[in-house]
C-alpha cells in the first residue's frame, strides 16, 4: 500500500523542471512578497502577475486547469475577509437589511475584498507550481543555500522521508480500523458507539502511531550511528551558482520589483 | 444455497492510474480453505481488500450472499474477517481486551454479550489469560493471535488473512498454522510462503499482474515447477 | 487529500506584509532559541527523534472519526508533542510540521508562515505545555491528572491559536475583529473538543503501553518555567485582548499606527521618483500611461517566450 | 593475521535487566560466511550491534584486529557494515544517492571520491539506475539492495545482515542470494531463513536464550532435527 498521492512533485521535463531550485525558491518568494505588497485596488497590477503565474504555468506542463483546481485549497478562508465589503466605509453599493439591522456593502469593502481574494490566490498559485516542478530533495537544497540552519534542514528531509512511510501506516490503520467496524443485520442495533467513544479509538490510533514513530526513531539513530552520523550534519557541497543563474535571478527580480513599484506609485 | 465469496470480472484501478487488478473471477464455496500467491504487487492485497468494500473497483463482489456495496457495508464487515499483514495496524487499543472488543462495541451488542464475545474469541486463539495485557509489549506470535481474535469476536463467516506467516520465528509459524487449521470458517489466505498452503490450503490461486493465473488444488499447482517459476514462485 | 485542514493555516494575502514580517521575526527567534535547547538536551538524537516524530504528527492529522452528518474530527498535535516532548522539542517538532504543510501542501502560505509557526508552533505548545502542567500540579501525580490536563491542554491550545490567528488578521486589516474573534473562535471551541478528546485518547493508550514517555514533559524543567510563564502570560494576553478587540473593532489604534507605518516605508520610495514622473517624461498621465505599457509589454514578452519554449519543446519530443 | 571478528566472554544487559547475551565467545575468519539463528528474543540483534560499538557489553569485541571502544570506533564503523532487516529504517535521506553517500560523506571523503564511491555501490547491487530516486518509492527487495548498497559504498571489511530475506517474494530473495553470493567480504547473517543458509552460509550458529547453543558446518546442523526442535527452529 503505498501513498502516491500526497507527493505533490509531477515529473515533467520543462525548462522549469531543469531551473535550478535556489533560482526556484526565491523568486517564488518574491512573487508572493510582490502579491502581498502590492495595494489593495491596483487592479492592472494583478492582472499582470496574474498573466506572469499563468504564462509560468503553462511553461511548467502542468497545465493551468490542474493549479487552478488546487489553488481551491485557500478559498475556505476567503470567508474571513467577506466582512470586509459590509465594515469598510466608503461609497454604499447595496444594501441587505437583517432583520434590525442593514448591511451596506461598500465600493471600497468590495475593493479590499478582492484585493486580498487575489493575493491570496496568486500567492497559492505560485506555491504550487514550485511544489509541483521542484522535487522536495531540491527544495531542502535551496533552503540550505538561503540560509536555513542545516540542523532544521536536516530534520525536514528526515521528516519528509518517513511521511510516507508513517502516513502509510496510518491508512493501513484507518483500513483495519473500517474492516472491523461492521453492523450486524438485526436493525434493533444501532452500530457506530458514540462520539467520544469513537473520538477515543481514534485517539489509541495515533498513540499508537506516535509510539511506533518514536522506537522507530532509536532504531533509525542506530542505523545514523552505524554509518559514521556523529550529531553533526554534512551534506555535500551544492552546485555552483553560475553566472547565467545570477542573471536569472537578477532579471526575475527586477521584473518582479518593476511591477511592484508601479503598483505602489500609482495606488499606493 | 449462496457461495461463500463470489467475484465476477472484477478491474481496479488506483488513483494514480496503476491498474491493480483486471478482470478477476472467483468463487469459493462455504467452509473451503483457499491460498491467493503471486509475487509482490500482484494485487493480493488490494483483491481482499474488496472483499468488505474498502476497495470498490469495476464489476461484482458477493460475500455470503450480500452484494458488497453502500448499504450492505456493515453486515458485510461483519461477516468477513479481515486480518491484516502487521499486527501493530491492527491493534490500536490500549489493552488485548479493548482491541477485541471493538467489532462488537461497534456492532453496538449490550455489555454482557461484548465480554462473552471477547472471552471465547480469546479462547479460540489460546490468549485467554491476555485480556488485560497490554498488545504492545506481546511478541510478533502473540500479536499476530489476538489480531485474530479481533476479527473473531465478530463471529464472522469468512476469515481472510493477508500474508499471516510473515515475520514470524518457526515456532510461533508452526503454532499459526495450527490454529488456523483448527478453525472450521470459510479461508482465503494471501502468503509467499508455499510451505504453509502445502499444509495448510487445498486449493491455491496465483495471481500476477493483477490476473488470475491458475485456479486448482494445491498439491498439483506446486508441483508444476515451471508454472511456478513463470510466476516468481518457487517449490517449497 | 485525506483530509480537511481546520481553518488555522493562514494563506498567503491575509496577513499584511507587516504582521507577516513581525511574525516571522519573533517565531525565528523563538525557533532558534528552542534550537540551542533541544540540540543541548538531547544531542545527536535530535535529528532522527524530531523528524520521525515531526512526520507521526503529520501522519497522525490523516487520522479521523466521523462527528456527525459526514462532517469529521482531526487532530493538530501541539498539545500532544508538548506533553510527551516538553516544550522546547515541541515546539521544534511542530515547526517542522506547519513548515512541510506549507511548503508541500501550500497548507497556509510561504510569507504568512511566520504567522502560522507562530500560532501553532510556539503559541499552542506554550499554552498547552502551561495548562498540562498546572493541572498535572494541581492532581498532585494522580492519575486523572495526566487526562484531565490533557484534555484541557489540548482544547486551550487549539481556542488560544485560533484567537491569535483572528487577531493577527484583523491587525492585518483583512477581517474586522468583532467577526473574526468570535466566528474563529466559536468554531475552535467546537472543534477544540475534538482534538482533547484524540489527545485524550492517544493518552491513555500511550498511558498503558509506555507511561515512562509521558514524564518526558516533567523531566525538562529546566527551562520549562519561562515556558510556563509565557503560556501563561499569552492566555491571559489573548483572552483579554479579543474580547477588547472585537468591542471596538474601528478603534484599533493599531490598524491606524500600522497605516502610518507602510506611509513612512513609501516615503523613500517617492523621493526616488519625484513628483511621480518618470524621468523623462513630465506629465503625469503621460508617465502613467508609459509605465503601464512598459509592464504589459515585460509581462507579454515573458508568456511570448514561454509559449514558444514550450511549442519548440513539444516539436523536439 | 587478524581475525575478522573475535568476541571473547561477552554478556549484556539491558538497562531493564533483561540479560540479553550471557558469555558469548565466537571467532570468524577473514572471508568465512556464517550464519546466526536462533528464535526470537534469542539475542542475535543484540550480539549484531556489539560488532560497532552501538552496545557496549562486558568482554571483548575485535574487529579486523581493533578492539572495539572509545578511540576506534570511527575506524571500526568504516570496517563493519550493518544492514538493519527494516530497510525503511536504513534509509533516511530524501534521494537514494544521498543515503549511499552518508557513509563515506561521515568519513569525510572528499566530494569526488564519494561520488565515485556511491556509483561503484550501486553498480554493485544492479541500482545504477536509482541514484535519484526516492526511497519511498521502491519495492521491498529493490529497498533491500539499497540498503546493502549504502554499506557497501564505506568499503566494508564485514559485512553483518539482520534477517536480509524477511518480507520479500522468493524472486527478490532469490536475487538477494545469489548478490550476497557474490560479495567477497566476510559476512555474519542472522536470519530464520534455514533455506538461505543452506545454500549460502558454510557455517551455522545456534544462539538461544544468549547463549551460543551450536556451531559448526550448517549442513551438518541442520540435518541434526532433534537439535533444530530444541531451539525453536525446523528443517528447512
Ligand atoms: N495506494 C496505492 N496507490 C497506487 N498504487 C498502489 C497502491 N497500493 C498498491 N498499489 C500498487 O498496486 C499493485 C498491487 O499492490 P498489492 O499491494 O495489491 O500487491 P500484493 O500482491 O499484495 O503485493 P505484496 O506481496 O508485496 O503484498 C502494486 O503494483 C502496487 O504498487
Ligand atoms: N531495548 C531493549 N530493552 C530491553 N530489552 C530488550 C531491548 N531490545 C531487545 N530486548 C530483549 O533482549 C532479548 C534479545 O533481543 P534481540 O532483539 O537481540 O533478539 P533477536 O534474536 O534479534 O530476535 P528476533 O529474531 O525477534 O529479531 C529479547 O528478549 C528482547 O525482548
Ligand atoms: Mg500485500
Ligand atoms: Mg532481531
Amino acid at each position: 500500500m503505498h501513498i502516491h498521492f500526497l507527493d505533490p512533485y509531477r515529473a515533467g521535463n520543462s525548462p522549469l523542471h531543469a531551473a535550478d531550485a535556489r533560482l526556484k525558491f526565491v523568486l517564488t518568494l518574491a512573487f508572493i512578497l510582490t502579491a502581498s505588497l502590492t495595494p489593495p485596488a491596483a487592479w492592472p497590477v494583478y492582472i499582470l502577475l496574474l498573466a506572469l503565474i499563468l504564462s509560468i504555468e503553462i511553461l511548467s506542463g502542468l497545465g493551468v486547469g490542474p493549479v487552478l483546481k488546487r489553488s481551491l485549497l485557500a478559498l475556505p478562508f476567503v470567508l474571513a475577509a467577506l466582512p470586509l465589503v459590509f465594515t469598510v466605509e466608503g461609497q454604499a453599493l447595496f444594501s441587505l437589511p437583517l432583520g434590525a439591522w442593514t448591511l451596506t456593502a461598500s465600493v471600497e469593502g468590495l475593493a479590499r475584498f478582492v484585493s486580498v481574494a487575489l493575493k491570496s490566490w496568486l500567492s497559492v498559485q505560485a506555491a504550487i507550481v514550485l511544489a509541483a516542478c521542484t522535487p522536495f530533495p531540491e527544495l531542502l537544497q535551496a533552503m540550505r543555500a538561503v540560509g536555513l540552519p542545516r540542523l532544521l534542514v536536516a530534520m525536514f528531509g528526515l521528516t519528509w522521508r518517513y511521511l510516507f512511510v508513517l502516513a502509510d501506516e496510518a491508512l493501513r490503520l484507518m483500513r483495519a480500523r473500517a474492516a472491523r467496524s461492521g453492523a450486524v443485520s438485526s436493525t434493533s442495533l444501532k452500530a457506530g458507539g458514540n462520539v467520544a467513544w469513537r473520538a477515543g479509538v481514534t485517539g489509541g490510533m495515533a498513540g499508537s502511531l506516535f509510539l511506533r514513530a518514536f522506537e522507530r526513531s532509536d532504531r533509525i539513530y542506530v542505523a545514523m550511528l552505524s554509518r559514521g552520523y556523529d550529531g553533526e550534519v554534512r551534506a555535500l557541497p551544492l552546485p555552483a551558482f553560475t553566472a547565467a543563474h545570477w542573471l536569472t535571478l537578477t532579471a526575475g527580480l527586477a521584473l518582479l520589483a518593476l511591477l511592484l513599484g508601479f503598483g505602489l506609485l500609482f495606488w499606493g | 444455497m449462496h457461495h461463500s465469496i463470489e467475484i465476477e470480472h472484477l478491474s481496479f484501478v488506483y488513483p494514480d492510474g496503476h491498474p491493480a487488478l483486471q478482470d478477476v473471477s472467483l468463487t469459493i464455496a462455504p467452509g473451503e480453505k483457499v491460498a491467493l500467491v503471486g509475487p509482490n504487487g500482484a494485487g493480493k492485497s488490494t483483491l481482499l481488500l474488496h472483499l468488505n468494500g474498502i476497495l470498490k473497483g469495476d464489476g461484482k463482489v458477493t460475500v455470503c450472499g450480500l452484494p458488497v456495496e453502500g448499504k450492505n457495508l456493515g453486515r458485510v464487515r461483519a461477516a468477513v474477517g479481515l486480518v491484516f499483514q502487521n499486527p501493530d495496524d491492527q491493534l490500536f487499543s490500549p489493552t488485548v481486551f479493548d482491541d477485541v472488543a471493538y467489532g462488537p462495541l461497534y456492532q453496538g451488542l449490550p455489555p454482557a454479550e461484548v465480554e462473552a464475545r471477547v472471552t471465547s474469541a480469546l479462547a479460540a486463539v489460546g490468549m485467554s489469560a491476555y485480556a488485560r495485557r497490554v498488545s504492545h509489549h506481546l511478541s510478533a506470535g502473540e500479536k499476530k493471535r489476538i489480531a485474530i481474535a479481533t476479527v473473531l469476536s465478530m463471529n464472522p463467516e469468512v476469515l481472510v488473512l493477508d500474508e499471516p506467516t510473515a515475520g514470524l520465528d518457526p515456532r510461533a509459524r508452526r503454532g499459526l498454522i495450527r490454529l488456523l487449521g483448527s478453525l472450521p470458517m470459510t479461508m482465503l489466505v494471501s502468503t509467499h510462503d508455499l510451505a504453509m498452503v502445502r499444509e495448510l490450503l487445498p486449493r491455491m490461486v496465483i495471481l500476477d499482474e493483477g490476473r488470475v493465473a491458475a485456479d486448482g488444488p494445491a498439491a498439483e499447482l506446486l508441483a508444476d515447477a515451471a508454472l511456478l517459476e513463470a510466476h516468481g514462485l518457487e517449490k517449497p | 487529500m485525506l483530509y480537511s485542514p481546520a481553518p488555522m493555516h493562514i494563506p498567503d494575502g491575509f496577513l499584511s506584509t507587516l504582521v507577516a514580517v513581525v511574525l516571522w521575526i519573533l517565531s525565528a527567534g523563538v525557533i532558534a532559541y528552542a534550537l540551542r535547547r533541544v540540540g543541548n538536551d538531547l544531542g545527536e538524537r535530535q535529528v532522527p527523534l524530531m523528524g520521525v516524530l515531526a512526520a507521526a504528527i503529520f501522519a497522525g492529522q490523516m487520522l479521523n472519526f466521523t462527528v456527525a452528518g459526514g462532517t469529521s474530527g482531526h487532530l493538530l498535535g501541539a498539545a500532544l508533542a508538548a506533553i510527551l516532548l516538553g516544550p522546547w522539542a515541541a515546539i521544534i517538532v511542530m515547526t517542522t510540521v506547519v513548515s512541510i504543510q506549507a511548503l508541500i501542501f501550500q497548507d497556509g502560505g510561504l510569507l504568512a508562515l511566520g504567522g502560522n509557526l507562530f500560532n501553532m508552533a510556539v503559541i499552542g505548545v506554550a499554552v498547552a505545555y502551561f495548562v498540562y502542567v498546572s493541572v498535572q500540579k494541581a492532581a498532585r501525580g494522580q492519575r486523572w491528572g495526566v487526562f484531565v490536563g490533557g484534555f484541557a491542554a489540548a482544547w486551550m491550545s487549539i481556542v488560544i491559536a485560533a484567537l491569535a490567528c483572528a487577531l493577527e488578521l484583523a491587525f492585518s486589516g483583512t477581517s474586522p475583529a468583532n467577526v473574526a474573534v468570535p466566528a474563529m473562535g466559536g468554531i475552535h471551541m467546537l472543534i477544540g473538543v475534538g482534538e482533547g478528546l484524540i489527545t485524550l485518547g492517544a493518552l491513555a493508550f500511550l498511558y498503558a503501553a509506555r507511561r515512562d514517555l509521558l514524564h518526558i514533559g516533567e523531566a525538562a524543567p529546566k527551562g520549562g518555567r519561562v515556558v510556563w510563564v509565557g503560556g501563561l502570560v499569552i492566555a491571559l494576553l489573548l483572552a483579554v485582548l479579543s474580547p477588547l478587540a472585537s468591542a471596538h473593532p474601528d478603534g484599533l489604534e493599531w490598524v491606524a499606527e500600522q497605516q502610518g507605518f507602510l506611509e513612512a516605508a513609501r516615503e523613500p520610495l517617492y523621493s526616488i521618483i519625484p513628483d511621480y514622473v518618470f524621468p523623462g517624461i513630465s506629465n503625469e498621465a503621460l508617465a502613467t500611461i508609459a509605465a503601464g505599457i512598459l509592464g504589459t509589454l515585460l509581462v507579454f514578452g515573458v508568456a511570448l517566450g514561454v509559449a514558444y519554449l514550450r511549442r519548440r519543446q513539444t516539436a523536439d519530443r
